[in-house]
């Protein structure tokens, strides 16, 4: 199986590894793994010049929780997989996203890709996550002292997903 | 038939609902004319007019506006995704 | 540690999960793991349109030797980390390239880098592998049927280490 | 003060030796015209001027043919690199 939805964490190497086991074509494996990051909330901030410090800054994320579209999901990856198969010559690919409430440092994402090559296996592994940020119904909400809070979807990850089709 | 249709993340919370099951309209053919009858209904329904890059599906594929929508067809709403 | 040579296998998981361990600011991780492929010296026929098969084919890899420069090996690895770390905001970097004796599927490179984001682990990440493909001083001989063959310098290793550097 | 001078890969093979330490020749101040005096040996020295795109470094790092050489230093010479 090459795509997972599921609340319970992974083991990359393993994953990693299995995309290689028993063949001798596969010459390169390139991976992601996507974690939860603390500090994401005050991206806006720091950004801004204002670096999170102090008693006042309350913008720090306790934790995270990731709801999805059960049934869409699965086929929007597997629609991802297909175009990135389609685009370059890889073989196996493995994709795991969870779900539900996870904790800073956890591990989010999981995209390996195998390929003879190393050049097919970096650019499909990328492309998979720049569509998977943008087609893929998942949806973040952040709790923070402030509260909870959906994460806005960045302009910067549709310009990520857009340099695959120069043309549009 | 009815048309089912599912909010989520942020929508589905200012609605307060995940879901909604209702014979199409009259005159409602595509999921912007569905997505305005709904806003129609006024608080806390107008959460589908104001949510900022609205995203809908039809049949669980991702789909504009302007796609169609027939008796029995799942039409999902939502905001922008942000998973990875 | 970030850069080991060695002949001993990696634990690419335990590597990769390293890099973000005990800490909460790390939202990416692309790594690289490049392994020992069977077909590789039959590649020059193979994209001339013959298909490496039957038993008049002989460039089926038995095995495959790594050589390096000791000492040179290791400061190569540590400038070519030194120049991504310069370009890109990366965190921690993770190289270990092993040497001696490998056969096919067998692990040969592991490159995995940590940032907040996802664009600069992934560029980092390809930039240290077309470097270190290109300016770090190991050499592999493969053992064929027809005896050893070092393996020639790729040309397209070139160009993708030069794509770095539109200006040169 | 010898220079040390090594050899890689299929230049170490076509030598027959991994290592030569000598005195620098007179006149000779660059890595190209070291490769030159030694290639000048005959059988099998002529590997150094026969093999294609020899790369060369000093000290440990990579450097060209126009590099300058000094004794004491260490000179390498092999063919390029093809780990990874």
């Amino acid at each position: 199986m090459s795509i997972s939805v599921q609340e319970a964490d992974f083991d990359a190497g393993a994953e990693i590894a299995a995309l290689s086991t028993g063949r001798d074509d596969v010459g390169a494996v390139a991976s992601f793994v996507g974690l939860v990051r603390a500090d994401k909330a005050t991206e806006a901030k720091v950004s801004a010049g204002t670096q999170s410090a102090g008693a006042g800054e309350t913008a720090f994320v306790a934790a995270m929780t990731l709801e999805h579209y059960p049934g869409m999901t699965e086929k929007a990856l597997e629609a991802i997989v297909a175009e990135a198969r389609g685009r370059w010559d890889i073989f196996g690919v493995r994709v795991i996203h969870r779900v539900g409430r996870l904790l800073p440092g956890d591990r989010i994402v999981l995209v390996a890709v195998a390929s003879s090559h190393r050049h097919d296996a970096f650019a499909a592994c990328e492309f998979i996550m720049d569509y998977l940020k943008t087609r893929a119904p998942f949806w973040k909400k952040e709790e923070t002292p402030d509260g909870g809070r959906w994460v806005d979807a960045r302009e910067s990850d549709d310009h990520a997903a857009g340099r695959w089709n120069p043309a549009e | 038939m009815n048309v089912k249709i599912l909010f989520f993340a942020g929508l589905r919370e200012a609605l307060g609902r995940g879901s909604e099951s209702l014979a199409l309209p009259d005159g409602i053919g595509t999921v912007g004319a569905l997505r305005d009858s709904l806003a129609a209904r006024g608080e806390p329904w107008s959460a589908l007019a104001t949510t900022k890059n609205l995203r809908a599906a039809v049949n669980q594929q991702m789909v504009g506006l302007d796609a169609p929508v027939k008796p029995g067809d799942e039409v999902a709403f939502f905001p922008p995704v942000t998973g990875g």
